[in-house]
């Protein structure tokens, strides 16, 4: 396969009137303490977009990495192009034409683009001006306009998208994986990604597609796979099927939503930000520029932004994790004191009645080979029922835990088995459950429901909107916009560290917020830019 | 390609090959006579003896190695038993009750008499000594006080390195000497004290440099020859041409920067000009300051044997030949030992006293 | 997707433009340090800070340290921190001595690798197999080194050289001069000019007396930011300390590099061991001979930002302290004091130019301070100048670490799969 | 039962395959390795080794508590080394110079060892802080200007005096010494091993029950999460690193207040690395801990036994050596063996290990 272009059809894969693409039979792959996959089946047809749907968990990437190598399965076997084949690396399954775009991205940052691009296909057109002059003519197609010699660390989410494209059209891979693509994307970036799609399957490239989002899959796909834990449920016609449908059978129930009945906003204020603005440690651009926020009891305010806007500096700016270069962070707590916490670290924040659930559970939220009650403890050190002044009270955090794991149905044996051990919905609902013990004034939520599967996520939206009526102020940071404008009393656009718009969850859809998002400018009534434009000047 | 100790040594001054202007010679002396040698053959065969010898041991070529040859003297001379004589080597950095350890061990294992080689063993031997009141113990380079039965054996190394200075002052073309010490310790102070008094002494306007590698502490100065070449070059570019080194193992790099700079060097302890490990370099040590370790340890034994321990002297000096300076190599010739034998003279007749804390 | 391009998404640091290439940079600072020691030497009448002789023991006393850093190169850049450099170095002087007492000096050079690379092979196997803790696994091996090479001297050196702590003596490698570049400068370095006679000193110094190790050394340096950076055996090495598991993802199999690197910098760590027994001066192996030179590389290798050229810096800077606090003690050390004054008046400027004013206020106090120990000292006692080259590592350190930056995976437990 | 099994399985493999590997290396050599061993288990009942390995294992467990407290959140305090010695120093020289009652007068030299090691650690500990200054390098360096401090510190004409060829720190009063527990001919246990037993103590419960543990071990195991949980980074790395320095500064209390009553030259160094050494083998659990420290003080006395079989002592060093090597991978295979069949156990409790059949 040395130098293919993209435009020849390769030898191995081509044919649409030929065998399939990729032919998995018998699929099982086992880990300690779970099966990834069982029994799979899988047939793509060369040429097609094959989507892959299924709950977390339920084993799609697992059998994405043992089609491209990375893992091998306990049994089954792959056929590529008609031909029995067996993947010790993913270097072998490159060999045949097999690339691979990961759910999370698989770069190195202090590299530059044109390294990680070679990097492990040095062999196609070595790593020096001959690589160069192919990655442009290949940047060109997935719309990537950088400079191959720029470090990754410089490049934002979409671009770094485009890259791991890049990487896998640089291998002249004809099946491409692509594993949740979408997740990090707005909606106008979605378009973008599937027009190029559709283009390059009209010369022959045949995917694989994994999304949550079954609006997406119905958009692009021509089948539809649904796993359900580990093992195959069927195919449908992407066509013919709602989404309710494919959820349906995806869960085997009822699909729960997140729209919230009537409003419960007080205009008691618990929390203001004002002016709130973060320098990054170099370079002198304001990562936080001038944000003013309210949250008042009773109350979610959404955040909706593109990644990397700020958000993630925004919450850990009020947290106090990060420390503000101007403004101020004002709570009101339930007697009705105001104070500034601006000066505090988190600790003090916490402790002023702050619950938080971070984006990432593992590294944030948990501390993974400790047992359930020590993960109880972290972030309440100073409080009761988990300490007595300085000294820890195990007693108190361990009958403290038994109550979360009942009460917000952790599934778990017991509270003394190492957080590591749970899965990720219900580590996720010991997280929430935890910030929600507090006695919380304000709960910041970032990304409460990411990667959880849909019991989880609704028991977890239940548990969110009880504590919002029981008068809890609720900061809200989603990258799911359906979560969004189904959680939100008002959401708030956030655009290079500033907040650019706000819009009104009962009537914003989420193409409106993306356009918004992207500051591409407001396309309804129901977003309204603020009166901070957006300094153009900004964008060097 | 360079053709091995050419490079030139910018440093040395305009006074090159002319030498020093010398002080008066020391009035010749009368013929000496060591004090050794007292005829009556002693007998040492009941002798149970027990060393115990600082880092290194038996084979450092340096003053362990210089006692293990005192012992070596006792079996041939005394008739020393080789299966009733037992040695034992600290281990670097080691605690103090390792030390105690060994020297107890010794003693209960009923040797006696026991010498422990090097000032090291002062603290452990005021614990173990009174322990063992019947065991003669001897101390190399310390005293204990207040313990009847240890026997310090200290040395007058000042006055050796004093008659060394005077070698380096005869030697030197460019009137200017150096000192490299391993560690700035007392002890080898003495050294640097006495040198330079000796160099003084023989030419007044003598220029010395001197440098120690490590200070107090930090012992790997006697175990750098890396740092020795160094500073053996640094003081050679300085221009001085004779370099007298108390470095331990360090002094094998002296001896190399001496060599290279076509300079001249001294030993130490032992005579260095017959020593293999820097056989490479011996055709520029003129002399070596001789600690007759050997003799100490030696003359001990035999006073045990004696039962006679008040006729050991109190510092082995040069009056009963403790310390010296070696010839071999022929480095010395008649006249300039003519006038080392003066210096000695008028040391051990108290002319001169030699200083064992250097001047500045 | 055009469109999209035009509207940057994300909070970017904003480009810095490199506009001057890396190789320039480091021939300006080389530029400046040479200015700045010429300016002291005259303003203090030292002259011994540029003098051939300094120089060539700077380069001396540099080469073990610049071996074992880049041993610590190579490792950290395929993400093993490697500690134990110290005890593969200690290996690497035993087999020198071994094999050099027997063969010659060629062969004393590849054994020290070989046994260098032994010492990293138990480290890759230790960190990247079992995946135990890189520190952890260095201080073992620091252990293990020093007792092995003590128990095999006493068993195979004792019989031969008497002394179970020393070998035999080891033959040497021949030096070379550029003969009559030499002695030009030489003459240049005798005239006493300002300014010329330093650099005449500095280039003689670098130009005379050279071991073929030392330009071995020149050789690895260079090759070391070819082969690292230049070629796609490089390209894989750096990214497994980057970000193993997309190198992984790509085919790269990730344990052969590392095991690769971390054997391959036990076998530099192991020629620098090398270097301490065929340099002048020591006649073999010597126990408690490296003496924390391999830490010392360690820091050099930080303090070069894990790059060649920087460690380079690093190692020299290191040489010549050292060797200037050997060479000529307490005095010239003052006479770096005032180096060191003159060095942050430049820097307070600069800080005043870019409107930094609590920077410059730092180094106005941090200079005034200096000065007063300067001004005050005669000469700075023996038993703190002794150890001037770990107090400049700190500072430098102290300074610089915040520019640093180290490869994103390194010291990072890899797990495949 | 389980727990148990994987903390002592793991040492007691690596033990086993140590002296495996060093029986192999003994036969190679020509020597009888269970003779060797046998003659380092006898030397425990001769004389003095017994108290010396119980007061040998209070140093040095003393010495892995401080480097344990770094350890438990990912803090390679590696200037242990450094931070004993400046506070040996300062206190042997607080304790010379000032009078004071017995008791008070041993419990202030205790407070100022304690804070001059933490004052030593803060130097690194604020270069992390504000600087981003890795650890391990600084405190090596540190450890390198340590010794040049304490040199300078025991210069005659700065706060020591000369002893024969000795210099040292004067000599405490008896009212600062802490009486140990005599055993006649078999020692003396040092008083102050009840410290280090207390220590012990007073680690289990700082880690195992106060905030302050809870919070270290959080940033040990996940910095970002301990962050989000309200921990400050930098001041743990404060606190802990100036408690490690704390600790570190009591290491040769028990020697200097017990035995020596002065810091001299011949201060024992490398406790430090050992402590190291023994932190690892006790996988930074007091109880562990203590074990190692007994381990390693057992080989390092009673090696002292193999110099009477003929074997040589190295042989000690590697045998620690590769203990260490081997009981770190042992861990971490068993840890990851532990780990697996935890899931493995929730995953059969949960029902998640068999699929829901395809059920369409
Ligand atoms: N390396 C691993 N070791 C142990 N268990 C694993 C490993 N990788 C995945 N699993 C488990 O295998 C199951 C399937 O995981 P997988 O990542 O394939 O799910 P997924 O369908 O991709 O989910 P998501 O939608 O979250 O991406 C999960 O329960 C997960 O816990
Ligand atoms: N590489 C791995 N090694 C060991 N266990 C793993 C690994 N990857 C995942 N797991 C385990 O799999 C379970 C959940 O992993 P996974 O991340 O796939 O869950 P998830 O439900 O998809 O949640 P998340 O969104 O957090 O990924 C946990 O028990 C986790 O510890
Ligand atoms: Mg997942
Ligand atoms: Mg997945």
């Amino acid at each position: 396969m040395s130098s293919s272009t993209s435009a020849d059809l390769p030898a191995a894969i081509g044919d649409p009137e030929g065998p399939p693409a990729v032919v998995l039979s018998g699929i099982t792959k086992r880990f300690p303490g779970v099966v990834a996959n069982s029994d799979v089946h899988l047939s793509v047809r060369v040429g097609e977009v094959h989507a892959l749907c299924g709950e977390n968990g339920a084993g799609k990437s697992t059998l994405m990495k043992i089609l491209y190598g990375m893992q091998q399965p306990d049994e089954g076997t792959i056929d590529v192009a008609g031909e029995r084949v067996h993947f010790r690396t993913p270097a072998d399954a490159i060999k045949v034409g097999i690339g691979m775009v990961h759910q999370h991205f698989m770069l190195a940052d202090n590299l530059t683009v044109q390294e990680n691009v070679v990097l492990g296909a040095e062999a196609l057109h070595g790593i020096g001006g001959k690589a160069r002059k192919r990655i442009l003519e290949l940047a060109g197609r997935t719309g990537l306009s950088v400079d191959p010699g720029v470090l990754v660390e410089r490049l934002g989410v979409a671009d770094r998208q485009r890259v791991e494209i890049l990487k896998v059209l640089y291998r002249g891979a004809k099946v491409i994986i692509l594993d949740e693509p979408t997740a990090v994307l707005v909606p106008q970036e979605v378009d973008e990604l599937f027009a190029t799609l559709r283009g390059m399957q009209e010369q022959g490239f045949t995917f694989l597609f994994i999304s949550h989002k079954l609006d997406e899959v119905r958009a692009i796909a021509d089948s539809v796979t649904v796993i359900r834990r580990g093992t195959t449920v069927g195919t449908a016609d992407p066509k013919a099927v709602s989404s309710r449908q494919l959820a349906e059978m995806m869960v085997g129930s009822e699909l729960p939503s997140p729209e919230t009945r009537e409003s419960t906003v007080t205009d008691r204020e618990v929390l203001r930000v004002e002016g709130l603005a973060l320098v990054a440690q170099e370079g002198t651009r304001p990562v936080l520029d001038g944000i003013d926020l309210v949250v008042r009891s009773g109350e979610v305010v959404g955040i909706a932004g593109v990644e990397g806007n700020g958000q993630t500096e925004l919450v850990e700016t009020i947290m106090g994790m990060r420390r503000a270069s101007a403004g101020h962070v004002v709570l009101v707590d339930a007697e009705g004191n105001a104070k500034d916490l601006v000066k505090l670290g988190t600790l003090a924040r916490r402790e002023a009645g702050i619950g938080y659930v971070p984006e990432d559970r593992h590294r944030q939220g948990l501390l993974l080979t400790q047992p359930l009650w020590a993960n109880r403890i972290l972030g309440y050190q100073t409080r009761r029922p988990t300490a007595k002044g300085a000294w820890l009270d195990i007693a108190g955090a361990k009958q403290d835990t038994q109550r979360i794991v009942e009460e917000f149905d952790v599934r778990t044996p017991g509270i003394d088995v190492a957080a590591a051990a749970l899965s990720g919905g219900n580590q996720q609902k010991l997280v929430v459950g935890r910030e929600l013990s507090g006695d919380p004034v304000l709960l910041i939520a970032s990304h409460p429901t990411r990667g959880v599967d849909v019991g989880a996520q609704a028991l977890i939206w239940d548990e969110i909107k009880r504590a919002r009526a029981a008068g809890l102020a609720v900061l809200l940071i989603s990258a799911d916009l359906d979560e969004l404008i189904g959680l939100s009393d008002t959401i708030k656009v956030m655009l290079r560290g500033r907040l650019v718009a706000d819009a009104d969850p009962n009537t914003v859809t989420p193409e409106d917020l993306g356009s918004a998002m992207t500051g591409a400018g407001s396309t309804s009534d129901a977003v309204a830019a603020l009166d901070t434009p957006v300094d153009e000047e900004g964008e060097r | 390609k360079d053709s091995g100790g050419t490079s030139n040594n910018a440093g040395s001054s305009g006074t090159a090959a002319s030498g020093c202007k010398l002080a008066d010679k020391p009035p010749a002396a009368a013929a000496s006579s060591s004090t050794a040698g007292d005829g009556t053959k002693v007998d040492g065969s009941a002798l149970k003896v027990g060393l115990a010898y600082d880092i290194g041991g038996r084979g450092d070529a340096s003053f362990n190695d210089s006692a293990a040859a005192g012992l070596d003297k006792a079996k041939t001379d005394l008739g020393l038993k080789a299966d009733a004589v037992k040695e034992l080597t600290a281990a670097p950095n080691e605690a103090e009750d390792a030390k105690q350890t060994r020297l107890r061990q010794l003693a209960t294992e009923g040797y006696n008499p026991i010498v422990a080689v090097g000032f090291a063993y002062a603290e452990s031997l005021k614990v173990v000594a009174p322990q063992f009141p019947d065991v003669k113990f001897a101390i190399v380079d310390g005293a204990v006080d207040g313990a009847t039965n240890v026997t310090p054996l200290v040395f007058a190394e000042e006055q050796g390195s004093f008659l060394v200075g005077v070698i380096a002052a005869y030697q030197s073309k460019a009137c200017h000497v150096g000192f490299v010490g391993g560690v700035d310790i007392p002890l080898i102070q003495k050294f640097e004290a006495g040198y330079a008094q000796g160099a003084k002494a023989a030419a007044p306007d003598i220029k010395l440099e001197k440098k120690y590698l490590t200070p107090a502490g930090d012992f790997t100065g006697f175990q750098d020859p890396a740092k020795g070449q160094v500073v053996g070059q640094g003081q050679v570019e300085a221009g001085a041409d004779v370099l007298y080194q108390a470095a331990g193992a360090s002094g094998k790099g002296v001896f190399a920067a001496a060599k290279a700079g076509n300079a001249k060097a001294i030993g130490v302890d032992s005579d260095q000009y017959n020593q293999p490990t820097v056989a490479e370099s011996k055709d520029v040590i003129v002399s070596s300051m001789l600690k007759r370790v050997d003799v100490a340890v030696f003359d001990f034994v035999k006073a045990v044997a004696k039962n006679d321990l008040a006729s050991l002297p109190k510092v082995f000096d040069l009056k009963v030949d403790g310390v010296g300076y070696a010839t071999s190599g022929g480095k010395i010739d008649a006249d300039l030992a003519a006038v080392l034998e003066g210096y000695k003279a008028q040391i051990i007749a108290g002319k001169i006293t030699v200083s064992d804390k250097p001047s500045s | 997707m055009t469109a999209l391009a035009e509207a940057p998404l994300t909070v970017v640091p904003p480009q810095r433009k490199r506009k001057i290439p890396g190789w320039a940079l480091g021939m300006i600072g080389v530029a400046g340090a040479i200015a700045l020691l010429s300016t002291t030497s005259y303003l203090t009448g030292v002259p011994q800070l540029t003098s051939t002789g300094t120089i060539q023991t700077a380069v001396r006393l540099a080469l073990p340290i610049l071996l074992a850093g880049l041993g610590g190169l190579w490792a950290e850049r395929a993400g093993v921190v490697n500690i134990g450099l110290e005890g593969m170095m200690i290996m690497g002087t035993w087999g020198a001595a071994w094999a050099g007492y027997q063969w010659g000096p060629w062969a004393a050079l590849i054994a020290a690798a070989v046994f260098g690379a032994l010492g990293g092979l138990l480290h890759a196997i230790a960190t990247v197999t079992f995946g135990v803790n890189h520190i952890v696994s260095g201080v073992a091996i620091n252990l293990l080194g020093a007792g092995l090479t003590k128990y095999l001297s006493t068993l195979l050196f004792f019989p031969i050289s008497h002394n179970p702590r020393e070998s035999p003596a080891v033959p040497k490698f021949d030096t070379y001069s550029a003969g009559g570049l030499s002695d030009w400068l030489g003459s240049l370095e005798a005239d006493q000019r300002v300014g010329i006679s330093d650099v005449a000193g500095i280039l003689r110094g670098l130009v005379t007396g050279v071991s073929p190790l030392t330009m071995l050394a020149v050789v690895f340096v260079v090759g070391s930011y070819l082969v690292l950076w230049r070629t796609r055996f490089g390209l894989r090495l750096r990214s497994c300390g980057e970000n193993p598991t997309a190198a992984e993802s790509l085919g790269v199999n990730v344990y052969l590099y590392k095991y690769a690197a971390v054997v391959m910098s036990g076998a530099l760590a192991g020629v620098g061991g090398a270097a301490l027994v065929l340099n002048p001066g020591n006649p073999g192996y010597l126990e408690g001979q490296t003496n924390g030179r391999g830490f010392i590389g360690l820091a050099a290798m930080i303090f070069g930002n894990w790059r060649p050229g920087g460690l380079l810096g690093g190692a020299a800077l290191f040489g010549y302290a050292d060797g200037l606090q050997l060479r000529s003690g307490g005095k010239t050390f003052l006479a770096l004091i005032y180096g060191a004054v003159l060095l942050l008046a430049v820097l307070v400027v600069w800080q005043l130019v870019r409107r930094r004013w609590f920077a410059a206020a730092t180094g106005i106090v941090a200079a005034g301070l200096l000065y007063g120990v300067y001004y005050s000292v005669d000469e700075v006692p023996s038993e703190l100048t002794a150890y001037a080259p770990h107090l400049v590592t700190l500072v430098v350190l102290a300074v610089a670490s915040q520019r640093l930056r180290m490869p994103a995976a390194d010291g990072v437990v890899y797990r495949r799969g | 039962m389980g727990k148990l099994r994987g903390n002592l399985l793991p040492p007691a493999l690596a033990i086993l395959f140590s002296a495996l590997l060093c029986g192999i290396a003994l036969v190679v050599s020509g020597a009888n390795p269970l003779r060797a061993f046998g003659a380092m288990v006898s030397q425990v009942g001769e004389g003095t080794t017994a108290v010396d390995i119980v007061n040998s294992t209070g140093v040095y467990y003393i010495a892995a508590l401080a480097v344990a407290i770094g350890f438990q959140m990912n803090l390679f305090n590696i200037g242990v080394e450094g931070q004993y010695r400046v506070a040996a120093v300062v206190a042997a020289v607080f304790g010379g110079s000032v009078a004071l009652p017995p008791g008070i007068h041993a419990l202030a030299i205790i407070l100022v060892a304690a804070v001059t090691g933490a004052l030593w650690a803060a130097i690194p500990a604020i270069l992390k802080v504000t600087r981003g200054v890795n650890e391990v390098i600084s405190t090596i360096m540190m450890n390198g200007l340590a010794l040049g401090l304490a040199a300078y510190l025991i210069r005659a004409d700065v706060f020591g005096e000369l002893r024969g060829n000795n210099i040292r720190t004067p000599e405490i009063p008896s009212s600062g010494w802490v009486p140990g527990i005599p055993l006649g001919s078999s020692g003396t246990v040092f008083g102050l091993v009840f410290l280090a037993a207390a220590l012990g103590i007073g680690y289990w419960v700082m880690m195992n029950r106060t905030r302050f543990g809870f919070e270290l071990r959080a940033s040990g195991e996940s910095s970002t999460a301990a962050a989000a949980g309200g921990v400050s980074a930098k001041k743990m790395i404060l606190v802990a690193m100036l408690l490690s320095g704390a600790i570190a500064g009591l290491v040769s209390m028990p020697e200097i207040l017990g035995r020596d009553h002065t810091y001299n030259l011949n201060f024992p160094a490398g406790i430090g690395f050992s402590g190291i050494a023994v932190a690892l083998l006790g996988r930074n659990h007091p109880g562990g801990i203590a074990l190692g420290a007994l381990l390693w003080a057992f080989l390092d006395k009673s090696g002292l036994a193999l110099d009477n079989v003929g074997v040589s002592r190295e042989i000690v060093t590697i045998m620690q050596g590769a203990i260490v090597l081997s009981v770190v991978v042992a861990y971490e295979v068993v840890r990851r063996y532990e780990l697996a069949a935890e899931q493995r156990r929730v995953g059969r409790q949960l029902g998640t290990v068999e699929p829901v059949g395809g059920a369409a």
